[in-house]
């Protein structure tokens, strides 16, 4: 890995001891050696095991819940419906005011995607655990599910979540979320080109070797530890208290120490019910995702529709972009609302462009929730500005990387949602990954600065 | 409900088991029954162990191999006459798969497993099992198009085949090693300039490894040259039915299957 | 519940349980000996996570019986520098070479990057690749645990010239 | 056999923290009498290796030896409130939260010695090795540990010192969407060189090659194993992963690590990296969040290379072979034509 120098050296504060140092990471010896620990490497006497009856439909009415055959394989200690939660729907981002709460812990009336949790088993055994999953009855009556974004958004389209009235997130009285910048018409009207292009992702799994889970332990003071690797040890906690209605002094989250996360460790799931489970059998109880829920059960990232309708010069100007952009929030909100306006932000990408409107839509279909990934709101989008830019560059006869640093952010630039630029360092990175690629710039390329204004 | 693993004195007790418990499995390596059994099938109840019945052994006969049921995928390129088929035990997993997946177990591998199954059908191989009316031996050909046995697999058997006469292909998305997109063995032996005997099977060309006998008839007594490879690739998708999965559709097994196999026959043993 | 006996022997150490039947050797190993070096990433045998040494031979152990390994000769990461031992130089390398973040998978990867080097002391980048085929990583893109494990052999036939 | 390169280009910036929802995190810096320091926090490690970077910035803060630094983290008890590791915000958040503690917690520490020393706690500093010392006149100095030891034993005063750093929520304006949704920008640019089939629609990623602006490099190795493991994640985003294969159909979704396919150790390709610095602002020492960042341009640059060797566009992820596959045959590529 090279250091680059050159860019910015007068910025740098010299004389830095601690940091800019490779130091080993502390927690290496333990990784090597295998003595760092998860929160699974701990054992606890009496312990129990939580296992999920999940749906099996993408969308149906549950007509009944018959745990009477479950209750008697042994080694089962409870059998938990919906009845048992005491603020059974929440939504996690209540805690930064999202409303409407639109999720079950527990499913309750309706199942809205295949593999929702509708009863928790708690054995004492995962034979036992597993036994008695395979004997809960619960009778559907299967209903209409919707699968595609734009079908979703659709009259007459089955409506996934009730708590919500429509299939869509509500912004301030919007059915998206709305950027605009710049006079959207006039640009494409002053443009020589006009190109509309479809983008589309599909649902990503975050995949951490180590899978999402907890083990609650009742402590003697009658408070209740979680050990968790979770990614957010207060949201948990406070989701967690809200849910149970208990005051939050009782309970407690430690963890820290995580297999891998990728914002797929966000959401609180299994916390929440674990808690409630070593509440009312009181005994330590783990609920831990097996792999398969993990993939096909627990939030992935997304699967975004992007439209990108661009209006660009001949001299390689961008001078309209507009954006309509579906993020697949599955069948709750879970972080999805806040995620899209995270995407809304993050439009039109490091360029300056004088006119732009971005309507981000959070659509709810009959899929498993999606939530938080690395690069949240912002990869799928990423994807589709720069495959775009390539798009562009060819049709105006730019070299692509000329044709970016043309159109580059720079310090003092107005952003469509409304910031001045600063710390712009876009077209100096292009500079260095140029140079390192061997990819040739033309002298104008090569002295343009993020710091030095250009004319528009 | 609990599991009970059972060690056994002879295949005939073992087959006694299976016969009399509906939920009684025989263990290979453990891959795919104990894979089952942490999925959470509570239909098994009885782990059979093959250890110590003598199924791990690999005996030469001048050209006649015989393969028992647990030898591994780890254990056959470290025997001299198997080496040939290094490349199909190799592609099977890592290191701690090839040693626990074993010979027999590898015929039951679902789709799109069962690489080493492929190789064997080009071989020509046969299965021995041993069931409740003694022990018969079933061409593998016949063996897959009914698996479902509770019998137990002892061994594998087919002619060693003449030098460099042998070729493998399996396709993966992960590299060096994953599922199946496609596979296909090729017994290539050459008289006098011309393919003869020759046998090509396919694996997750179709819901279980499978014999291409279109190719191997458009290519019996031909030379294996450009005409004779493009003839192939022509005839080469016939009988195939495969299956759509996380690998790939069955479109694209379909299409990208000539392309393959017409790049296997061309290589260069 | 019922509960069956095993022995066999661990990092050199032999050890006596009564375990439920069919218990995994993963969960023994973990639960049972605390030896939690070895990891469960999905008990399907498509992670190696759970990677030991039965008999000198890479198995998963979240795929064997415990009682199958009777009389076996177990190998943890835990039997690498034990007692306060030095690091084999298959960790200190880890460790040198950042070839861990979140070091879920490390324990399986060292074990399976041990035994080739045990086997094949110059081995080429094909060899390192396939010897951690069967383990996933979802942090460090492979490359620095490739690194690692030629600095590694490099290391080690150093040691053995020297 | 027909096997065609192309190489495509793709530069991003991205966002450090979650603004819009108010972006909080505390920290407590104590010194122990023996001079050492606990930094106490609610945060994270994923893996990405926080807890290593968080004693790099305490240490530089009070101006000692990182290794004098410990780490107390994860228990909601003992940790003061952090919104979480996510949003590329540990490092920026926790780090500034950090430092804050540090200073008020040199402060007293100073002070200490400045009665020891009979100086004004103006005309000190730390040097790093473990002493405090008089600015221009280092050998008028004492440990760390002895200044520790009197603050409590002596002076009955505690070093230590709190924490946070906020940034205010920024509530998005319904209409124009104007709003303040990060504190800072990281970027990064890919050019992606690849190598397709053109009769099967398999791509080969040949090499990955970026520069990525991070403000400050606060552990160099460790933002490489972001860089290097991120370039992996995009390359894996692109060609390879997704929970529903045949989207928007629920069917074949994978379970198990055969089926959910990512590149393995066979797939790497050379990656190569050059690291930019541009401090940022308000970042400790001016670093940004890198973490995310790092998977993003290699997505777009291997879209973008394969256009560029075959000719097809491939606006859906992930890139499949049979995607591919489909557009060549769509174009009506020969197999055996050379377009190079």
């Amino acid at each position: 890995m090279e250091h680059v120098k050159q860019f910015f050296a007068s910025e740098r504060p010299e004389g830095l001891k601690a940091v800019g140092v490779s130091e080993p990471r502390s927690d290496i010896h333990g990784h090597v050696s295998g003595q760092t620990r998860y929160y699974a490497d701990r054992t606890f006497p009496g312990m129990l095991y939580l296992m999920m009856v999940r749906s099996p439909h993408h969308h149906a009415r549950i007509l009944s819940v018959d745990t009477s055959q479950a209750e008697k394989v042994p080694g089962v200690v409870r059998i938990l419906t919906h009845k048992d939660v005491p603020k059974n729907v929440y939504t996690i981002l209540c805690l930064i005011q999202v409303e409407p709460d639109d999720e079950p812990c527990l499913a309750a009336d309706k199942v809205r995607y295949k593999g929702e949790q509708v009863v928790a088993v708690i054995a004492d055994s995962v034979a036992a655990a597993r036994e008695a999953v395979a004997r809960v009855k619960v009778a559907y009556e299967e209903l209409p599910a919707v699968f595609d974004v734009e079908e979703a958004l659709k009259p007459g389209a089955p409506l996934v979540n009730e708590f919500h009235g429509q299939n869509w997130f509500v912004y301030e009285g919007h059915h998206c979320r709305r950027v605009r910048h710049g006079d959207i018409d006039k640009g494409f009207a002053e443009a020589d080109f006009v190109i509309e292009e479809r983008y589309q992702s599909s649902p990503i799994e975050h995949a951490p070797v180590e899978t999402t889970g907890c083990i609650v332990v009742p402590e003697a003071n009658g408070r209740y530890t979680c050990h968790s690797n979770t990614q957010a040890l207060f949201f948990t906690l406070d989701n967690s208290a809200l849910i149970l209605n208990q005051p939050f002094q009782k309970l407690r989250l430690v963890g820290g120490t995580v297999g891998g996360g990728f914002g797929g460790k966000v959401d609180v799931i299994v916390e929440p019910i674990a808690f409630l489970a070593a509440m009312l059998t009181g005994r330590p109880v783990k609920y831990a995702f097996s792999r398969e829920e993990e993939m096909q059960v627990s939030s992935p990232r997304a699967a975004e529709r992007i439209y990108v309708k661009d209006g660009v010069m001949r001299n390689g100007r961008i001078v309209a972009r507009q954006v309509r952009l579906y993020v697949d929030a599955g069948a709750y909100s879970r972080h999805s609302p806040y995620g899209t306006t995270k995407a809304a932000a993050h439009m039109p990408g490091p360029y300056t462009i004088p006119n732009v409107h971005v309507d981000c839509h959070c659509v709810y279909t009959n899929r498993t929730p999606s939530s938080a990934m690395r690069g949240f709101g912002v990869t799928i989008g990423d994807f589709a500005l720069e495959v775009q830019m390539d798009k562009l560059a060819r049709l105006v006869g730019i070299d692509p990387i000329e044709f970016r640093i043309r159109n580059a952010y720079r310090d003092g630039d107005m952003k469509a949602h409304g910031e001045t630029t600063k710390g712009a360092a876009l077209i100096e990175t292009i500079q260095a990954a140029s140079t390192l690629a061997g990819w040739p710039l033309s002298d104008e390329a090569r002295r343009a600065s993020s710091t030095a204004g250009v004319v528009r | 409900m609990p599991l009970q693993v059972v060690r056994v004195e002879s295949v005939r007790h073992a087959v006694a088991i299976l016969a009399a418990e509906g939920g009684a499995r025989f263990l290979g390596g453990g891959t795919l029954v104990m894979r089952d059994v942490n999925a959470g099938d509570t239909t098994i109840d009885t782990l059979v162990l093959p250890d110590g019945l003598g199924l791990d052994r690999i005996a030469i006969d001048g050209a006649q191999a015989t393969i028992g049921a647990s030898v591994s995928m780890a254990d056959i390129p470290r025997h001299p006459a198997l080496a040939f088929l290094k490349p199909v035990a190799g592609a099977i997993g890592g290191p701690a798969i090839r040693s626990m997946a074993t010979v027999g177990g590898n015929l039951f591998a679902p789709y799109p497993h069962g690489d080493f199954a492929v190789a064997l059908l080009a071989l020509g191989a046969a299965a021995t099992i041993e069931d409740l009316d003694g022990t018969r031996t079933v061409d593998l050909e016949d063996f897959f198009k009914n698996r479902a046995t509770r019998g137990i697999v002892r061994d594998v058997r087919f002619v060693l085949p003449p030098g460099g006469a042998f070729r493998f292909v399996k396709i993966v998305r992960r590299k060096p090693h994953g599922a199946s997109v496609l596979s296909i063995a090729a017994l290539l032996p050459v008289v006098a300039g011309k393919m003869s005997g020759a046998r090509i099977a396919y694996g997750a060309m179709a819901a279980t490894p499978m014999r291409a006998r279109s190719v191997e008839a458009a290519i019996e007594g031909q030379p294996l040259d450009k005409t004779t490879i493009a003839a192939a690739a022509r005839v080469a998708a016939d009988g195939c039915a495969p299956l759509t999965d996380p690998q790939a559709s069955d479109w694209y097994r379909l299409n990208v299957l000539p392309v393959h196999l017409a790049r296997l026959l061309a290589k260069q043993p | 519940m019922a509960r069956v006996p095993v022995t066999f022997t661990v990092n050199g150490d032999e050890q006596a349980e009564f375990i439920a039947p069919g218990a995994l050797l993963a969960d023994v190993l973990r639960d049972k000996l605390g030896l939690t070096a070895t990891k469960i990433g999905c008990a399907q045998g498509t992670c190696g996570a759970c990677t030991v040494l039965v008999d000198g031979e890479l198995k998963l152990s979240c795929l064997i019986p415990a009682e199958r390994v009777e009389g076996a000769s177990i190998e943890t990461l835990e039997g690498l520098a034990k007692n306060g031992a030095p690091l084999h130089p298959v960790q200190a390398a880890f460790a040198e070479n950042f070839a861990a973040q979140c070091g879920f998978c490390t324990s399986g990867m060292i074990l399976a990057a041990k035994t080739l080097l045990d086997r094949n002391q110059e081995p080429d980048r094909a060899a390192v690749v396939d010897a951690i085929s069967g383990n996933i990583c979802r942090c460090t893109g492979y490359e620095p645990i490739i690194a690692a494990i030629l600095a590694a052999a490099a290391e080690m036939r150093g040691r053995k010239s020297a | 056999m027909s096997k065609v390169r192309g190489r495509g280009v793709a530069a991003v910036n991205y966002p450090t923290g979650m603004n819009l929802g108010g972006d909080p995190s505390q920290a407590l810096v104590h010194a122990t009498t023996t001079g050492n320091f606990v930094v106490s926090l609610s945060s994270t490690d994923l893996g990405q290796g926080l807890k290593t970077v968080m004693a790099q910035i305490c240490a530089e803060t009070l101006g000692v030896p990182v290794e004098t630094i410990i780490i107390d983290t994860a228990d909601t008890d003992t940790g003061p409130h952090c919104m979480g590791t996510f949003a590329s915000r540990g490092t920026h958040r926790v780090g500034n939260a950090i430092i804050m503690a540090a200073t008020e917690a040199k402060k007293a520490l100073m002070d200490v010695a400045a009665d020891e020393l009979e100086v004004d706690a103006d005309d000190l500093e730390t040097d790093g090795k473990g002493n405090i010392q008089v600015k221009g006149a280092p050998t008028r100095s004492m440990p760390v540990f002895q200044a520790a030891l009197a603050a409590h034993f002596k002076h009955g005063k505690t070093v230590s010192g709190r924490g946070i750093f906020l940034v205010q929520r920024s509530y998005p304006e319904p209409e124009t969407g104007h709003m303040r949704p990060a504190t800072c920008y990281a970027h990064a640019c890919t050019v992606a060189e690849v190598e397709v089939d053109t009769e099967t629609g398999e791509v080969a990623v040949l090499s990955l090659k970026s520069a990525y602006e991070v403000g400050r490099a606060l552990n160099p190795k460790m933002v490489e194993q972001q860089i290097v493991g991120g370039a992996w994640m995009g390359m894996s985003h692109a060609l390879y992963e997704t929970t529903e294969p045949y989207y928007p159909a629920r069917d074949h979704g994978p379970v198990d690590f055969n089926e959910y396919l990512m590149p393995g150790p066979g797939d790497i390709p050379e990656f190569q990296a050059a690291i930019l610095e541009r401090p940022s602002e308000d970042g400790p020492f001016g670093a940004k969040g890198v973490g995310e960042m790092t998977a993003n341009s290699p997505i777009p640059a291997i879209a973008n290379a394969i256009f560029d060797a075959v000719g097809v566009r491939v606006d859906s992820l992930p890139i499949t072979p049979e995607k591919v596959l489909r557009g060549i045959l769509e174009k009506g590529i020969a197999s055996s034509e050379q377009r190079k």
